[in-house]
């Protein structure tokens, strides 16, 4: 079922795309406009012009071969469903990001891909390191999308418009502003991410631990390119600055270099493929930097012939995986014995990612060096390093095709079988349009490069590719990287030795980097947390009274406090020996070690208050608050006979309690200023003289406290009286609670 | 349309006292809790359509007109949060019928849920600053209650905390009441908006603000206050650890806001830096706290922390948009902490402990289940288009228009981080294959029943439809918040017009 | 007066804050009840100290009553505060039974330090 | 229990401390009392009565459970507000009845506000004497 339906969708898609293509090589694209979140400028505005026809064409064609191919591969699998459902939402994310024109909408499927390439790098999920690794994506891509969110609403921001069609009229507004270089920073660093930069590349490789169609999919055609999509997009906004092209140049360059040497490191097919798939990035991102038309056509040309070859790889290594069960191709040879088809697919397809005629491949790899030659800066850096990359993928596919499939000696003890039609009908397909288009390139390149390269640039252009231009630079240079790679290939183990010490001296790699970054920032929490969070309730206190005691005294010495005391009124003996019995019996209880003594100060401390109530004419609140203190010192008599003695110690040691005097003691005063203060102010008694004229005309009580609580503020009196019903039935509910120390813990 | 205001308050208040002398089964009380706040959900959206379309409506208690007697008032801030509080009321209520045990359900347990919720709307309806303490007052007693009902040992140590700190919170809270209404002689919090700045002695207004400041900062669970958070939620049932989770923390950020605008505007702006500050550490140390736990109603907590981080952010910076987003952000996070708990819940049943270690293979034996659980989690982590994300975008646009880049630069680093914990319960609780032998302390597995499924299903459903859909809240939101910021509207809804409008001259 | 009450105000948060961060909870307890009463006479200070006329009308008007609404609002607050102070009492008491101690910085049964170890 | 003559005592204390409770409420609209006092001087009767008697008894004379009487008296209160309510005037408005009014003498006032003040006492009664009925039982 969720085959049929990922199919069929993907399949709809296909042909919608398909018969866009008429309209969209005209020259006018395909508009749809909705409102979503109009507060915050977010639509449901989607455009397809010729760039993201390519894009689409692409993600749907090749949706469909491996939405078939999976079926093929997970057939006995109980969690193919859960896969296609998978797949078929990642497409959809993925197509909803190329075909988004507003730049939020843009970033909801953008972070869609995330989540649903974590999902998929994570599918063999009983596994730890496939946890790890999808954990790793995500964070690295996330972390990435975090900032790119940012230089959207930026972007947005400065440009006035959320629309990305329409951004690049105010190229000129966005490539001057002062914020520019922050916008680029944070917009590169979610593409950079999201498409394997360096030094952001170590994601991808880990990713690996994806099942391979997965990896054919979002790790070499479709969701690796986001990245490049966005740049590719955004160029005639932001591009065209030595800002732009620095970074991408020199992140491209090292990318592509570093990939390819260690490409050539590994001996697992599928990790080698892997790091090719970063270095074809790194060689996109490279042609990015250069607002040349010749740059952008050669981007295009090798995005599109990338994605047929590498596509038909990935899924012939899984195919090799199923039938030998292994993907080291030290233990593989000869496998066109057993493996016909797939050996002879694999080879179309390394043969086109060498770059060899009469594959599209070459007409990719020529149009590289003839833009890489015009490059602007340093060319001849960019053309060795482009010519190096691409020895490196000629001794990767002439060793696939020599060692693997045609030649070469197998050392694995069963023999391999060949797979289903679906398995390799997808890869076939592929590897024979790389064929046919390389070797008949007009239609491609009229209906999806022009257009497409017609997308990056925003200015009309024509575009034709030939197999055969004559004999020029670029064939003199493919000439040496051919020549180059055979070499390579010949002496493959010693090359991988040199690159393997290379590496060891290295100082460190992204993952080790990433692993630290994670470790420490764990190491951090825990710390702070286990800091913070004692567990100790003295501890907490301490701190609590302590941010009472600053913010307090820091607030009125900034703010002056001043007292005016000439308005004080004077002082009754009668009072001022209450006042000191009182105060007198609150230091017992602070000090006293006996429990008894306790009790009768905050006894007389109570009754203290009452008589000062009563003192100033407060009859109901005296009766209360003796009634109420009789009562609480009853209650608290019973209960202190069932709890341990005062043992000696109360403060720990002498600092702390000093420490804790200290605290007390500024928070008295801190109380007293502001009492005094306050006390000393003119009081507004409007409120009490309503209350004073209407408590017996109009609520007919004499006793004013009284009226106030039943009537003028009864609503907190019905609360209060809450209070006391719900206090009263948790004080019973909790005399019933049974939990005693040997009791269980949870 | 004036009952109204009360009838929010009265109606969990009456179903508290039917839920307890109701004379039937433990099951028969729930559903008479449930009743009752399906009721209150029903009354509570009449009255914020009847506020978008009006404006603020009020009342006076009595009869007695303010700021002499007690008003109630809905703007739209109260009556937008008192709808969530009562679509989590009636969650819980639901939930508990599975969750709660009968020996609970005989101490009262919906008596607390119900009272607890009449705090809620009192404390969100109140105009009057004393009864602001009294709503919190039947808050915490309710919530005490339910701290410790039916409790072990460990419940009780958390509960000790939670007491102590939460009694700190009210002391000083009734303290800088009293304070206050020494120095302007009135405790309505529109008329007190109209007497503060004609104090005197303005410096000691400013040491009053602090002391709210930081009664309400503990309440909140604002950083270097929020101990008593951690401390305690975790040792809870599911149920109540829910509620508080959604609901408690959320008050202190509704009073502080309410306060803040209204009361000390004034003070506003000497404040919102200290505000600013907080709520960013507030939201880090969150996050961290969350980072290094690994029982999940654990990590879940200090996931509340974080986000009380978040929604300081939008009252330290001041701004409608700012504010927007942190109404935004509360309605959010009352919703999907309510529905993460809950789902934490489920969890635990499913596998018999809340310890990730011992967790396991829940992705394989329940798919629908995992993807409820990561649609949650994803909606608090702000992946789009879930409604996280759009606090996320509401607090960055805020930030970006007032140049706050630092807060930009931590909104970033926290919501990365958040990754971290919530990917940690997915990857262990869901997709790692379940222990083969378990611990001792381990349950045995049960099947949640369809009280447990129904809230849960609700509730995300109805996130699914606020992240799809978030245009109704995000207007709210901002209403909201510029009804906060420029309370006029509020001001003349409570007092005589011509009072209002004088003062207004004078100033 | 008012620097009296002030100076009794100040000496009773001190005492009650020195209880409460103390490591036994019945002294904290102690120091809660102390503080209440703080609040309590804080409002009560604050709104005018007028001895000698209770805020009762009697025929005729008095020539000055006292002021009654913080009375009322000491009165409502004292017996909220009684609830409080209650459950907190026999909460100590229900938690020395279950945790078998009263000594706040050994009763961390709900807290056990986080553990980093990471087992993704 | 063994004493008779400390249990007629008591039960003639309580008897009259319920008495001079009822008397404390109905006096509180005019002179010091109320709800509360009259409350907490009726549950001080019956926590003597309670400990000269045990709390079996102390139940007995209250008959309900103490939590029902608690949120009676709770319910009490509300319904005091709510009357006025069903006159479409606010919550919590006092509603009176003057018997033996006259021209000049409003004569005897009775209304909600009193009604309110008797759900006070009544929570007050219940919750305390639910505490300490509580107490006896279970420590």
């Amino acid at each position: 079922m969720a085959f049929a339906f990922a199919l069929i969708t993907a399949g709809v898609f296909l042909y919608g795309y398909s018969s866009l293509i008429p309209l969209v090589a005209s020259g006018s694209p395909w508009v749809f406009h909705a409102e979503w979140v109009p507060r915050l400028g977010i639509d449901l505005a989607f455009r397809v012009d010729g760039l993201t026809l390519m894009f689409g064409l692409l993600i749907s064609g090749i949706g469909v071969l491996v939405v078939t191919y999976s079926y093929g591969y997970f057939k006995h699998h109980n969690s193919h469903a859960r896969l296609q459902w998978l797949l078929l939402a990642f497409m959809l994310a993925m197509l909803g990001l190329v075909s988004a024109d507003n730049v939020i909408l843009l970033f909801v499927f953008w972070e869609l891909t995330t989540i649903t390439s974590f999902l998929l790098v994570g599918f063999d999920y009983e596994n730890k390191k496939a946890r790890g690794a999808a954990l790793q994506a995500l964070l690295v891509t996330g972390g990435g999308g975090l900032a790119l969110l940012v230089g959207l609403i930026m972007l947005a921001d400065v440009s006035g418009t959320y629309l990305l069609s329409e951004m690049i009229e105010q190229s000129a507004v966005l490539t001057q502003h002062e914020q520019y270089p922050i916008i680029l920073a944070l917009i590169l660093l979610g593409a950079f991410t999201k498409s394997a930069q360096f030094p952001f590349h170590f994601w991808l490789p880990n990713a690996m631990a994806a099942p391979s169609p997965v990896s054919a999919y979002l790790h070499s055609a479709t969701m690796v390119k986001a990245g490049i999509y966005l740049m590719m997009r955004l160029q005639p906004s932001l591009g065209g600055t030595d800002l732009w092209f620095y970074t991408l140049s020199i992140a491209g360059g090292i990318t592509a270099v570093w990939s390819s040497m260690m490409a050539l490191r590994q001996s697992d097919m599928k990790l080698m493929l892997a790091w090719t798939t970063v270095m074809a990035l790194g060689t996109l991102t490279l042609f990015l930097s250069s607002d040349l038309r010749i740059a952008a056509v050669a981007a295009v040309t090798f995005l599109l012939v990338h994605a047929f070859y590498k596509c038909a790889l990935f899924l012939a290594v899984g195919n090799i995986d199923k039938g030998t069960g292994t993907r080291d191709f030290h233990q593989l040879g000869s496998l066109v014995k057993h493996m016909p088809v797939t050996a002879i697919v694999a080879s179309l397809a390394a043969l086109s990612m060498a770059g060899l005629p009469p594959f599209l491949g070459f007409i990719g790899k020529e149009l590289k060096y003839e833009a890489a030659l015009s490059l602007a800066g340093q060319p001849w850096l960019i053309v060795g390093a482009a010519v190096a990359a691409n020895a490196m993928m000629v001794a990767i596919a002439v060793t696939f095709v020599f060692r693997v499939f045609l030649g070469g000696k197998s050392t694995i003890d069963r023999t391999p079988v060949e797979v289903s039609v679906l398995m390799w009908g997808g890869p076939a397909l592929l590897a024979i349009a790389g064929l046919v288009t390389g070797v008949f390139p007009s239609f491609i390149s009229s209906y999806v490069i022009e257009p497409a390269v017609v997308g990056i640039l925003a200015s009309p252009t024509e575009v034709s590719l030939y197999l055969w231009h004559g004999v020029n630079a670029p064939l003199v240079l493919s000439i040496i990287t051919v020549v180059l790679g055979v070499i390579m290939c010949l002496k493959l183990d010693r090359v991988s030795t040199g690159i393997n010490k290379l590496v060891e001296k290295l100082p460190t790699t992204g993952d080790v980097a990433y692993e630290w970054c994670i470790t420490h920032t764990k190491l951090v929490a825990s710390r702070v947390t286990d800091q913070l969070q004692t567990g100790s309730l003295s501890h907490y206190l301490t701190i609590i009274f302590s941010v009472f005691l600053v913010a307090a005294s820091t607030t009125m010495v900034f703010q002056s406090v001043q007292l005016d005391l000439s308005n004080v009124t004077r002082i009754s003996p009668l009072l001022a020996i209450i006042v000191a019995l009182m105060i007198g019996a609150s230091l017992v209880v602070a000090v006293s070690g006996s429990r008894l003594l306790s009790i009768c100060g905050l006894g007389i401390v109570g009754s203290g208050i009452a008589v000062i109530f009563l003192i100033f004419g407060a009859i109901d609140v005296a009766i209360t608050q003796l009634m109420v203190e009789t009562l609480f010192v009853v209650l608290i008599a019973t209960v202190l006979v069932k709890l341990p003695r005062f043992p000696g110690e109360q403060h720990p040691g002498t600092a702390g309690s000093f420490r804790d005097a200290a605290i007390a003691i500024g928070a008295g005063i801190v109380m007293m200023i502001l009492t005094l203060g306050v006390s000393l102010a003119p009081l507004d008694m409007g409120v009490t003289q309503f209350f004073e004229q209407n408590s017996l005309a109009k609520a007919y009580g004499r006793n004013i406290v009284n009226v106030i609580l039943v009537d003028f503020r009864a609503l907190d009196t019905l609360g209060e009286v809450a209070v006391v019903a719900t206090a009263a039935m948790a004080v019973i509910a909790l005399l019933k609670v049974r939990a005693h120390p040997q009791g269980p813990t949870s | 349309m004036n009952g109204l205001l009360i009838c929010c308050v009265l109606l969990p208040m009456i179903t508290a006292v039917i839920s307890f002398i109701w004379p039937g089964s433990a099951r028969a009380r729930g559903m008479v809790s449930v009743t009752g706040s399906i009721l209150l959900l029903l009354v509570s959206s009449v009255q914020l359509y009847y506020v978008a379309v009006h404006g603020p409506i009020s009342n006076q208690m009595g009869g007695w007109q303010a700021p002499m007697g007690i008003t109630l008032i809905a703007d739209m801030l109260s009556a937008l949060l008192l709808v969530v509080a009562a679509i989590v009321a009636t969650c819980i209520s639901v939930y508990s019928v599975s969750d709660i045990s009968d020996e609970r359900v005989e101490g009262g347990y919906y008596t607390f849920l119900n009272m607890l919720t009449a705090g809620v709307a009192g404390a969100f309806l109140t105009g009057d600053l004393f009864n602001l303490y009294v709503w919190f007052e039947v808050m915490l007693i309710s919530s005490f209650a339910l701290l410790v009902l039916g409790g072990n040992k460990v419940q009780l140590d958390g509960a000790v905390k939670y007491v102590a700190i939460n009694l700190i919170s009210t002391v000083l809270l009734l303290t800088a009441i009293g304070l206050l209404y020494g120095l302007t002689g009135t405790l309505n919090m529109a008329d007190l908006s109209q007497q503060v700045p004609l104090v005197e002695n303005q410096s000691l207004v400013a040491v009053v603000a602090v002391l709210f400041l930081i009664a309400f900062g503990i309440k909140a669970a604002v950083f270097p206050l929020y101990f008593w958070l951690p401390a305690s939620y975790h040792t809870l049932p599911i149920s109540v650890s829910a509620l508080f989770a959604a609901l408690m923390t959320k008050i202190g950020i509704y009073a502080l806001m309410r306060t803040f605008t209204l009361v000390f505007p004034g003070e506003h702006a000497a404040i919102s830096n200290t505000l600013l500050i907080m709520g960013l550490l507030t939201m880090i140390l969150g996050v961290f706290g969350a980072m290094t736990h690994s029982d999940i109603r654990r990590i879940l907590a200090f996931h509340v922390i974080g986000s009380i981080g978040f929604m300081l952010l939008g009252l330290g910076l001041g701004s409608p948009l700012a504010m927007g987003a942190a109404i935004f952000y509360m309605v959010h996070g009352i919703l999907i902490k309510a529905l993460l708990f809950m789902i934490a819940g489920i969890v635990g049943k499913l596998g018999g402990t809340y310890e990730l270690s011992e967790l396991g293979g829940l992705y394989k034996e329940r798919p629908g289940f995992s993807i409820i659980f990561l649609l949650a989690a994803l909606a608090l982590i702000g992946i789009p288009p879930l409604s996280g994300f759009w606090a996320k975008l509401l607090i960055i646009n805020a930030s970006l228009s007032q140049e706050s880049y630092i807060v930009i630069a931590f909104v970033l680093i926290a919501s990365l981080l958040t990754f971290i914990p919530l990917i940690r319960i997915w990857s262990e609780a869901f997709w790692k294959a379940r222990p083969e032998t378990p611990k001792a302390h381990v349950k045995t597995a049960s099947e949640p029943d369809a009280y447990a499924w129904t809230p849960v299903l609700a509730l995300s459903a109805l996130m699914l439809l606020f992240g799809f859909l978030p245009s109704t809240v995000i207007n709210l939101s901002d209403t909201a918040a510029n009804s906060l910021l420029e309370p006029s509207a509020y001001l003349s809804a409570v007092l005589p017009g011509d009072e209002v409008a004088a003062t207004e001259n004078a100033q | 007066m008012e620097i009296l009450l002030s100076i009794l105000v100040g000496v009773l948060m001190s005492t009650g804050v020195w209880l409460m961060l103390s490591r036994n909870l019945v002294k904290f307890l102690f120091g809660l009840v102390l503080i209440s009463n703080v609040a309590n006479l804080v409002i009560f200070t604050v709104g005018g100290l007028t001895p000698g006329a209770p805020a009762l009308i009697v025929d005729g008007g008095a020539a000055q009553y006292a002021n009654s609404l913080p009375q009322a609002l000491v009165l409502t607050a004292i017996v909220i505060g009684f609830g409080l102070v209650s459950f907190t009492l026999i909460l100590a008491l229900k938690a020395f039974q279950a945790i078998g101690t009263v000594d706040v910085d050994a009763m961390n049964l709900a807290e056990q330090q986080s553990n980093a170890e990471e087992t993704l | 229990m063994n004493s008779l003559i400390l249990s007629t005592i008591s039960r003639l204390l309580v008897g009259l401390m319920l008495l001079f409770s009822l008397y404390l409420l109905w006096r509180g609209h005019n002179e010091p009392g109320g709800g509360f006092i009259g409350g907490l001087v009726a549950a001080a009767g019956i926590i003597v009565y309670g400990l000269a008697e045990g709390p079996a008894l102390m139940r007995s004379l209250i008959r309900v459970d103490p939590r029902t009487l608690v949120l009676i008296g709770l319910l009490l209160a509300m319904v005091s507000g709510i009357l006025p309510l069903l006159q479409n005037n606010a919550f919590l408005t006092g509603m009176w009845v003057f018997i033996g009014a006259t021209e000049t003498d409003k004569g005897l006032a009775l209304g909600t506000p009193l009604l309110f003040d008797i759900g006070v006492y009544l929570v007050v009664v219940g919750g305390v004497s639910g505490m300490v009925i509580a107490m006896e039982e279970e420590l």
